[in-house]
């Protein structure tokens, strides 16, 4: 990763947010408040804007840029999440980390914050899929899918999901969608 | 089955207003009814305004919540005035509203959605 | 003995100022700070207005309370980037706040406060 | 009792109240939410107001008229309480009780309601004292003023005062006092 992939990334993840908006709003109707899509919208709407006004020129000011405007714009749970995880690695990037070991510092910033485990279905079962995948050199869309389907059967255990306990089964987790997005656009920012 | 439906009974108009509106977001379905405040401006509950809400819900079994102790006053006298069916909990007026909001709107029956306020209980 | 306030995080603009309202007439001399929703139509709670009303606070010392779990992660990342002292409370946002400010202005010390607010604990 | 003597005491318990509204509203600041005074002066205006327009004939349709305005207007804890007690008088007096009768089925109506005991500091323990004076025939000012007064070194159990603990003790319970205000006036009444 370096910075012309990375805002590279910000854009396809944007342009995918904005187009899939409507479908992570719907996700977020059976087991939430039908927010997710204008939340995750919203949020990136500013990083993308940011980034043209800032032009930030390393990846450590770009990560940054994200960290902000991720926390102070999207609103629902997911703000303060995406927020950590992009605050874990920035300063993963500033202690000279790889890829791999920044992403993972992502996720262990999610789980601090959040509290959930793998299995609790939320954004943090296909961060734990992914971390593991890049670790191993075997990231792939088929992999972030699956992850994905996989919150489907699950048991909301945190958030706002959690508050519809058994009704929550069946539904895929619109944090895991938009997570999934995000890796998606990762693999194709760093293939271009 | 009968329908169901939420009362709230606040003593403050901002706060039922509020409440309806974090409720109506996962629960577009249910039939919410507020009472907030004597009126907008004086804090307080009153009795016929809470009876005129438990008659101007279009269910007929009621899951009541409130903040304050007066206000479970008014809405006791309330439903012994009302021929509805109206159960008040005694759990946190915005958590367990919001928990019952959600479940009902989820399809789940009353003696489930009162297993998770009962977790709840016990805070008034 | 350092001056102890009170802030409130909710999802939605109407239940902050409903609660700074109900507070306010116990609790005439005790700052409270309230942060409602993104802003005055949105819902949601969002780190940065969060921050700024702890810093906005005259207290050094903080209680806070919050409706749902993404409003005490913010509030969360928000005492980790100020240098006041805040202790979250797991407990009914309305009736919890309430009790708190109600003792506050009686002059009751946190220590006390806390087994008041234990009581109520476990709601969240 | 009679309707021109129920009617002579609202008048007198409305112009107590009015007169002393901002000691009520005082006693109800350092164990309550300082709305007292305004609750009871608002709700008493609306009696007397009702009173003139409505022109009871009976005791009975007095009592009713106390119980709708007391019940809609007050807007505090005391509302429904002043409010059930009215009731109940209404009812006793409806199956043609004596008046010691239909007190105590008031004050029955208030713990109902309310579910105090005597020593909770509420108006409960005026309206105890009160009811048992007149049972024995035994009613004065000094024993309205006494039973007042006792509410003062308790510790609040019921409604707001409850939430300050230890810290209601030492004050006067703000509805015992507006229920002394509700007897004396009620004394004089009978007097006249
Ligand atoms: N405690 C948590 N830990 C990890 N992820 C969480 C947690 N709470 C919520 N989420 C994620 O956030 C998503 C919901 O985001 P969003 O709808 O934007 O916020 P909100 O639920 O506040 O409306 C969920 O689908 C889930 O993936
Ligand atoms: N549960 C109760 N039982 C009997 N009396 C009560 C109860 N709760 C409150 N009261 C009485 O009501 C008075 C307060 O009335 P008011 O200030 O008008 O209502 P609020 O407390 O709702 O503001 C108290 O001083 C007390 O005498
Ligand atoms: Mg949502
Ligand atoms: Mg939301
Ligand atoms: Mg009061
Ligand atoms: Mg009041």
């Amino acid at each position: 990763m370096n910075i012309d992939m990375g805002i590279r990334w910000m854009e396809l993840f944007n342009e995918k947010i904005q187009n899939e908006k409507d479908y992570l709003t719907q996700l977020d109707t059976p087991i939430g408040d039908s927010d997710h899509g204008n939340n995750m919208s919203r949020g990136m709407a500013h990083v993308v804007k940011a980034i043209e006004e800032q032009k930030p020129e390393t990846l450590n000011e770009l990560l940054k840029l994200i960290t902000t405007n991720l926390l102070s714009k999207v609103g629902g749970a997911s703000g303060p999440l995406y927020g950590s995880a992009f605050m874990g690695m920035m300063k993963a990037e500033t202690a000279g980390e790889e890829w791999a070991k920044i992403l993972k510092t992502g996720l262990e910033n999610i789980q601090m914050r959040g509290k959930a485990e793998q299995g609790d279905k939320t954004m943090v079962d296909v961060w734990i899929a992914v971390v593991e995948a890049v670790e191993n050199g075997e990231l792939t869309h088929e992999l972030i899918d699956e992850a994905v389907e996989a919150t489907k059967p699950l048991k909301a255990k945190k958030g706002r999901a959690s508050y519809v306990g058994d009704r929550s089964i069946g539904h895929i987790d619109p944090g895991a969608y938009s997570s999934g997005l995000l890796f998606h656009t990762m693999l194709r920012a760093e293939a271009e | 089955m009968e329908k169901t439906g939420i009362i709230i009974v606040s003593h403050v108009y901002e706060i039922a207003e509020g409440i309806h509106r974090l409720i109506k977001e996962v629960a577009a379905d249910v039939d919410v009814q507020v009472v907030g405040g004597v009126d907008i401006k004086e804090i307080g509950t009153s009795f016929d305004t809470t009876l005129a809400a438990i008659n101007n819900s279009s269910a007929k079994n009621l899951l009541a919540f409130y903040d304050l102790g007066s206000a479970k006053m008014n809405l006791e006298m309330a439903m012994e005035m009302s021929d509805k069916t109206v159960k008040i909990y005694d759990v946190p007026v915005v958590e367990g509203s919001y928990t019952a909001a959600a479940l009902l709107q989820a399809g789940v029956n009353q003696e489930n959605i009162e297993e998770q306020l009962e977790e709840m209980h016990n805070v008034k």
